[in-house]
């Protein structure tokens, strides 16, 4: 029983990403959506120290248009985080048994 | 696949209406089905057909609607939430006395019960949730 | 698939500052006539929501905390509350309200089941459904 | 002494509006004069007449309108917000041909612009922010 | 120029009382309402450390109607926090010279 | 009293993911015709409205990025920057877009200036109106 993790806040502001982490199981997903994209710039920050903890226990993905938005380019994420688009997150949820949002 | 959509947050203030704008036409196109995309919380705000956002703006409700009507895409919003915020249509307008003309509900969309949604959790293969 | 899914309702929230716990509380009692398996977690801000001794006349809000108790009621018997967030809060289980159901003997028994972190992780996965608010 | 009272959250959903509420009926009976409240992004939802909440909740909106009209409050919502947001009075609602009855706006408040947020952080000893 | 910061969201999801105790000067007031309230219940945790910490440069109010609301008695809170009710809120309003809300 | 009042614009939000951002610049722009003493403060997430190249055709939101640029047109020249905030998130002034105004001698200089958190704490107590969003 997979799951898909969407979370959509900045980490940086709101408890819901390291919950989230605290959370998922081996083989999970977690998917950084809207304003959570944020987390996933490369740097040695907090949150991208966390997300690299996490992996490879989970995959870690973030949606490439919200990146966009934030003016964070495809090339500046966190090592080993997969950049999708909204078909790649309608894959992620349809590959695993079930999503559950982190709001 | 068999998909359900949950909108919890009205349109503009959030970006949560958007995503699952993008996330039910992606899903439409690689060939899934929607069995439901239900309007929940302030979601029910999107369903209201007086929003006149600037014109170079993107049309949230409208989007919608479009969308449901090229997809016959059940579109419910919840009525105990859709009375808390004032979306009504000509029926709940009628009910509640609220005048001629007063029903706000856009095209598309459709009120009923909170039953819909526990309906598509059990119908569909996948339930994802979009909110604040 | 059989008709009977795992439905999971997550409470993350505080209650009374945001609508989230009271409609989500809405979505329970009417989920709960569709005789699915239905299970509520309460973590991180989720667990001020079964607080006891909540007195809202003096923010001009109605008071849905009671409801909580009557859930038993209606055949929702599973409250797991996560250990951790307690303690990060500075709450222990008996700043928690009660509630119960009654058990196959008729007797009344807690419906509240204080989970560690892991274990609250494991319920989550076996779910069907999860709804979040 | 003169306060500005600002509401960025819609009714039920956040308590900010609630919380304004009390504040500014507090305010007024210490005797402070209420220059203005004025309604911003969701804030603007405060002031739909469509709102039918259950029987033993409060009316965020009958709220305001009882407290305006006993106070002679001036309640502003600010124009550029309340079309993202579909809240229209007859001028509007005519303007935008949004059909005979379409109006929604609640008794007491009054569309206008952002320029109204200013003057009255201007004019107010004390302007006193509500939101999310 | 003495400031009211209010602050209304739950410092354990947030960080908005964070960076409002991180930016008030001596002689400022800070007030916790709404869902902020339930930093201020006694006990060893990590918000009772950061409000201790923050006074007595500061002083630390919390609306009483939000603490009654979320099940926190009166005589529950961190030693010094002042508890006030609405009228009590008017008047540290009225007695800094203006208001800055942590949204 | 004057009718001149200093005004700060209080930015911690993120853009896009809300409409907060976009809401309060509307704000700004409109409050430019009062002739006021303006200032405009970000910090935490609200650094983010300034980072550079936000393109927002994937997401389908109109981008309002390029406003903060014009803000030296409205006479608005004071944009404040946390530098903690900006170091917390891995960004450096170099990840900022440019914001310039005219000075008196008709060079285009820089609107932006990076503060420490004690400096935005002294710019914040100096204020007469502070609007948060």
């Amino acid at each position: 029983m997979s799951t898909l993790h969407t979370v959509n806040k900045s980490p940086y502001e709101r408890g819901s990403l390291d919950s989230c982490l605290a959370h998922a199981l081996p083989g999970d997903a977690v998917l950084l959506i809207e304003d959570a994209v944020v987390g996933a710039r490369a740097g040695s920050t907090r949150v991208a120290e966390a997300l690299k903890a996490a992996m490879p226990g989970c995959t870690i993905h973030v949606l490439g248009p919200d990146l966009a938005a934030r003016g964070i380019p495809a090339d500046a994420v966190v090592e080993g985080v997969s950049v999708v688009d909204y078909g790649g997150f309608v894959d992620l949820a349809a590959t695993h048994d079930k999503s559950q949002a982190w709001l | 696949m068999k998909f359900a959509v949950v909108v919890n947050e009205g349109p503009y203030t959030h970006q949560a209406s958007d995503t699952a704008y993008q996330f039910t036409k992606a899903a439409l196109e690689k060939g899934h089905e929607i069995y439901r995309v239900f309007f929940y919380h302030d979601g029910v705000n999107n369903a209201t057909r007086l929003t006149v956002p600037p014109q170079d703006e993107r049309n949230v409700q409208k989007n919608w609607s479009e969308l449901a009507e090229k997809n016959a895409l059940d579109m419910v919003v919840c009525i105990a939430a859709a009375q808390r915020r004032g979306i009504l249509d000509e029926g709940e307008a009628k009910r509640h006395g609220k005048g001629e003309g007063s029903a706000n509900i856009a095209p598309g969309f459709r009120i009923s019960g909170l039953g819909q949604l526990i309906e598509a959790g059990i119908q569909a293969d996948r339930l994802v949730v979009f909110g604040d | 698939m059989s008709d009977t899914k795992r439905f999971l309702y997550v409470n993350r929230k505080a209650p009374h500052g945001t609508v989230y716990a009271l409609e989500s509380l809405e979505v329970v009692l009417i989920g709960a006539a569709f005789e699915q398996d239905v299970s509520l977690a309460f973590l991180d801000d989720g667990v001020f929501q079964l607080v006891k001794k909540q007195v809202t006349t003096g923010i001009g809000v109605k008071n849905f905390a009671p409801t909580y108790r009557a859930l038993g009621d209606y055949d929702v018997k599973k409250l797991y509350v996560e250990r951790e967030s307690l303690a990060e809060r500075g709450l222990t289980e008996d700043d928690l309200m009660e509630v119960t159901h009654e058990n196959d003997d008729e007797e009344d028994v807690s419906s509240i089941e204080i989970v560690d972190r892991a274990r609250m992780a494991q319920i989550m996965a076996a779910q069907d459904v999860v709804l979040s608010f």
